[in-house]
């Protein structure tokens, strides 16, 4: 039985932690969120292209590092843990992934390499409006290799080069390349409950958009993109639920009430617990999507959902009893707990709510059922 | 059972209704519920005092106050009828005024010489000056009497030094009563002090606090080297935790509450989205948490009609009403952070431009947390309700004996 | 504002609690519980006759006392706290309501006397298997005044007299009264979750059928007589729920672990709480439908729907936590914890489950809110 | 990460399969998990024993003990491995030993002289012997050091008077260890003893005790007058405290757990049932539960495969395997009565001839509360995870440093 990262594993993912215990500092993450100009810490970034994380899971053809999604899932778990100001997760999840899926060798040959050197930022764009995307309600449309349509929201899409979009052509879906410098694209950015990550509306006007994949399997493509994201996620979304219970006990620990440590009171130690045991529950889940996702699995879909469902629980109730452990102090600016109960939120939703993925967990049991 | 008035309260109501159709102000502040002030125009306050003024005049300022005070020498369910009518006529304001008259005031009354409650309690009732709170200190929270902000005789003054935190009002305030301690080798609860202190003294400073959820309605009040005369004391020295007993029981019955959001606004934000089966309003899950939030709404308010039968038949409602808050709280957060899932990405999206019902939601995301923490935290109130309501034994207290110098209390 | 018993009625609910502290101990109670061959005690349902209460809320022409409802809430109230073995809720929420709902006036003068003075026993057949009844799938069938067709469960089925059976007469749903005792009725006691209760499966093979108000409105009947049982049930919910309270809090108070009080540990405290929120809502919900039944309003269904759900839940989550509150203790056969456990189950599913109450509710909103 | 063993965990498998597949009962015992012998036929136990016998002699009987006790000489991961073959091929029968040989013959081993050694690890390895342990009492509950059962001492002799609880097996069991109170001046860790006793001793009387789910898994053991001789001691007197700890640290690692019922098995039972819009599977608000009670299930197994792997790197798991039980728990009770309530009516039924699923729901509806009690209350498991997993303090203490006698303990 080897359930678990390996030792090299554990040694990548303690190098990352002591990077980003120093390059990562919650002053940075406050750089971001106290400045609406900015949506992500450059610097930051650049250090991570560095460190050769952006292309960990990028073949060495392509500049990559050519590790598995293991090593992968192990940086995400530390960026989650440090609630890191950066476009990773769309350029590396959803960009470098979809890629990898769906793109012609020539794709991947122009692609992959400026990702893996940090010279390209990424973007997904499924979502028009409020509610989850069906297939039949995609409004977006490619005639003759221009897009016309709106995405909105979409995650660093204010600072993202090249965006997949999910759009129809000649009436079925299809997922689309687009340079986002190019003609025919506006940006407009939005206000969010993350200040921390970046989000915008885009909008295109005959935009130039090159297909990703074979036509007409733009949602099929769109959702094993988001099998493979979902899986990389869950390891922020443990990191940050990791996190939250560590601030919630050591606040425990050194805030006194009526003359005791407050974690010595049953209904804080027990609050305590009950995240403990979420956030295990989460990492046993998100440990059976890494092996799905990287042994490239049949199991894929069941794995990526019971490890998204999971984590966006996990998270969300520890950062929100996270708040409520620190008492006033807690909903306070100046404290950190906000800035994880917000990331909490951001993770939960850009790949579609848990309650989408619940549907789609269960769409999957009844068909192996079936079969 | 039913919802009808008693004749008299019938009349009541129809003599209150009758006066404020006369006497409500065309525009009124909107500062009506406690914290809301913050974030208003200058012309608010104004506002709210001249209603406050024209109240006093009315005999509606303090309806169970006795008349030789200013009050209508009223009942509590005259109190919370003008009340209902009021809030029917929107004529607003009460914020400004409800910890002092609520808190404040009615411990100048019980332990100030009457020159003093002369001098104070008129202009409190007009609405003419405002009073605020200082109890809360950064290593207490809820623990009041683990106040270490100190108190030095020093002839007939008396020298403050420390912090005190959550103060609502503070930065408006013309006056406060304040908690310090004055003997830290007594046993917590028996080494505090009351005083009432004059904002504008030299040496307070007024600071205030930022919430995650971006408002400002509480401060920090730092105090170096406050004098304040000995004739400004309520009660005996070391005798303060009684005293902040009576202005605390004097906590003003909440009949209020609720957040604006509930079962019927997620009802309307669900009418509004279209999913692949239709509208999210016909997906059974959400149908299923709807009922179950329409019965916690419905059944807080029907517990509140039962509290104000209470009232009506002349009894004191107790500490069941604590309830409202516990399931108030919890249930906004629950309800929006499900609103915001239900419009899945898009829900991110916190401007007022654009995400459904001008991001009610994400606003009621982000200041649930407070919700649950103001007033008493969750933990707190369910103590309260195990220890008052069922007679459960209170926590072990390692507190009680030990000079207060030598109790732990962390950073 | 008058929204609580009257003082006549608390001195009623007063007396019906002195009465049952006598005359339905837990030994009344353990006595059908043991005893597979009983399915409700007959002293006490004599007594409980004798007292009047079948006739309470009957008028007085027809030999009841002619009382309000509220005072029908008051004494279900306390036969639920009683846990009491009888068949009142079959005779007098259900097919009395039944009679007063939809009852000629002569088979009202035939009836209602009866039950008011004890001498008839009734039963409400809706059920014929496992899952919520739709009027479309029911197959009992009337043809010329004779039923044939099969009934399962019906809760004191098989000491009923008369039972108002839901069934279908060329093609249209009608409610039936049957008598039991007649030709073509056969009865199957069954083993419940409550045995404390009695339960059968009728089988009808050309019973004699007489129909109870119009023709093909039998299923909007069968829902308005549930309206009404549903709030006298969430009364007899509401006893059974703060009896659960007090038993776990005496427990808490005379139980000792570690040389403290059980109940001086928060995380007993904070359950107790939970418990008492929960009821003070139960409360406060089957108030308003005590005034809506006995205003007769046209809220009734939605005040209903709340009132059985609000009490189910807590009287569900009050019978659990007082077992748990009791440890090892509680799962024994002795306490009488479980005995509230099995009627939490029994009260919460007799007029159908709280999921489909729920569903109720929420569609009676919308009409509101379409209106 | 993946779940295939190591080469020499797979080739123990290998070898273990092989004798298992050569030596496995045809007939098996049923009584594979404790607790479940109670209802069993009277043959079940001789068939138990039988296989118990023939598993020592291949050296599988407790594959981590060393070999000169009869044990197999083998690591943990060898002992899981060969349990689920042994699950695998059905042989079933480790429940009458679970307790004997996880919990008190190491007891034995610890703190007896060679002689009783000698005497007795042999045939309970073999199953000739049954052993029980003693430690809960009705005044006790998860305080075990609250033993109150008194033991006086007489010549050589003890004598024993007191009442047990919870006693699983008491019924079968020849022998048990019995921890009692020798000082009841000391406070009450610093006067227990431990002895080992014969079961069918004079004055032992074995009551069972019936639960609300109609079984009887546990017995009260009864002591009047018993007789032990000093010499079946184990350990110090007054020291029996510190011999419980070592017992209770033999607790044999839980890898196994749930109770037949989860999502599959709801599953199957929403596919049966009709509703007025298909089946019972395509509730929206149902598929929601369910995708919950999945992430739980298999969360908990592959919590299991972690511990496993930690076994398979030769670290010893911590206390957090305590989730398990936790979840289960809580879950089976949340799935039997969310199944129960899907049969609507029908659900009260508890006929296994006529109940879907031979009423397996109505059955785990009524055992699910014993499973949050037994083995540590949901309080208690969380209290463990709070202290001994996240390092919080302990609760406070009133009950250290006070002489037994005189320490409140109700009626």
């Amino acid at each position: 039985m080897n359930f678990d990262y390996s030792d090299d594993q554990k040694f990548l993912k303690t190098e990352a932690r002591k990077f980003l215990d120093a390059a990562c500092t919650p002053a940075v993450v406050r750089g971001v969120l106290d400045d609406p100009a900015r949506s992500y810490d450059e610097p930051l970034w650049r250090r991570i292209a560095e460190q050769g994380w952006l292309g960990a899971a990028i073949p060495e053809q392509y500049n990559g590092l050519g590790l598995g999604r293991i090593e992968l899932c192990a940086i995400a778990e530390e960026l989650g843990r440090a609630c890191a100001p950066v476009p990773f997760a769309s350029t590396v999840y959803f960009l470098a992934e979809a890629l990898m899926l769906a793109g012609s060798d020539e794709q991947q040959a122009r692609l992959l390499p400026k990702i893996a050197a940090g010279e390209l930022i990424g973007a997904f764009a499924t979502s028009e409006g409020p509610g989850a995307y069906s297939e039949a309600g995609i409004q977006a449309r490619v005639e003759g290799g221009k897009l016309t349509g709106v995405k909105v929201p979409v995650t660093d899409g204010d600072v993202a080069d090249v965006a997949v979009v999910l759009a129809k052509e000649a009436g079925r879906s299809g997922l689309y390349l687009v340079e986002l410098a190019g003609g025919g694209v506006t940006r407009q950015t939005l206000k969010t409950l993350d200040p921390t990550r970046g989000v915008a509306k885009l909008s295109f006007s005959g935009a130039a958009a090159e297909r990703l994949g074979p036509a007409g399997e733009g949602a099929a493509l769109a959702e094993a993109v988001m099998d493979r994201a979902a899986v990389l996620l869950a390891f922020e979304q443990l990191g940050g639920a990791e996190r939250s219970l560590e601030m919630a006990k050591s606040y425990a620990l050194e805030r006194y009430a009526f003359g005791r440590q407050i974690g010595s009171y049953q209904a804080i130690k027990h609050k305590l617990a009950d995240i403990y045991v979420k956030n295990e529950l989460a990492r046993s889940n998100a440990y059976y999507g890494a092996w799905a996702l990287n042994a490239g699995a049949a199991e894929l879909p069941v794995a990526a959902a019971a490890a998204r469902v999971a984590a966006s629980e996990a998270f969300w109730f520890a950062s929100k009893e996270n708040i409520q452990t620190h008492g006033g102090m807690g909903f306070t600016w100046e404290v950190d707990a906000h800035l994880y109960y917000r990331r909490s939120r951001q993770l939960a939703l850009v790949a579609g709510a848990p309650a989408v993925w619940k549907e789609r967990l269960v769409s999957q049991l009844e068909r192996r059922n079936a079969a | 059972m039913d919802f009808t008035d008693s004749p008299e309260e019938a009349a009541y109501r129809t003599k209150a209704r009758a006066w404020l159709e006369a006497n409500a102000p065309k525009k009124p502040s909107t500062a009506s519920v406690i914290g809301e002030e913050g974030a208003l125009d200058p012309g608010d306050m104004a506002r709210a005092k001249a209603w406050q003024a024209r109240k006093a005049e009315g005999g509606y300022a303090q309806i169970t106050w006795p008349k030789e005070w200013g009050g209508g020498g009223g009942t509590p369910i005259e109190s919370v009828i003008f009340g209902q009518e009021e809030a029917k006529v929107g004529a607003g304001g009460g914020g400004y005024f409800q910890i002092g008259l609520g808190m404040c005031v009615p411990t100048v009354m019980a332990f100030a010489d009457d020159a003093t409650k002369q001098r104070f309690v008129g202009p409190a009732l007009r609405g003419e000056e405002i009073w605020c709170q200082l109890f809360s200190e950064p290593g207490g929270g809820s623990d009041v009497a683990a106040a270490s902000t100190r108190a030095v005789r020093d002839g007939d003054d008396w020298v403050i030094n420390g912090q005190k935190v959550w103060t609502s009002g503070a930065h408006y305030a013309d006056y406060g009563i304040v908690i310090v301690r004055t003997n830290p080798d007594a046993p917590k609860h028996k080494g505090l002090t009351m005083f009432w202190i004059d904002m504008k003294s030299p040496g307070i400073e007024v600071k205030p606090i930022h919430q995650m959820s971006g408002g400002s309605n509480f401060n920090e009040v730092y105090f170096t080297d406050v004098r304040v005369p000995d004739s400004q004391r309520l009660g005996a020295i070391d005798d303060g935790w009684k005293v902040s007993l009576v202005t605390l029981m004097n906590e003003r019955l909440a009949v209020g509450g609720g957040s604006g959001l509930d079962y019927s606004t997620i009802m309307k934000l669900a009418r509004s989205l279209q999913t692949a089966t239709g509208s999210a309003l016909s997906d059974q899950a959400f149908r299923q948490k709807l009922a179950d939030w329409y019965v916690q709404s419905e059944g807080l308010k029907f517990t509140r009609f039962r509290t104000m039968t209470a009232l009506s038949r002349g009894q004191t409602p107790g500490p069941e009403s604590s309830i409202g808050k516990i399931i108030a709280a919890g249930q906004l957060q629950d309800l929006a952070n499900s609103a915001v899932e239900m419009e899945d990405q898009f829900g991110i999206i916190d401007d007022p431009a654009m995400a459904p019902l001008a991001a009610a939601f994400q606003g009621g995301l982000l200041s649930s947390p407070g919700l649950r923490i103001a007033g008493g935290t969750d933990e707190i109130l369910k103590n309260i309700i195990a220890e008052r309501v069922l007679g459960l034994p209170g926590d072990i207290r390692v507190d009680k004996d030990v000079p207060f110098k030598d109790m732990p209390r962390g950073r």
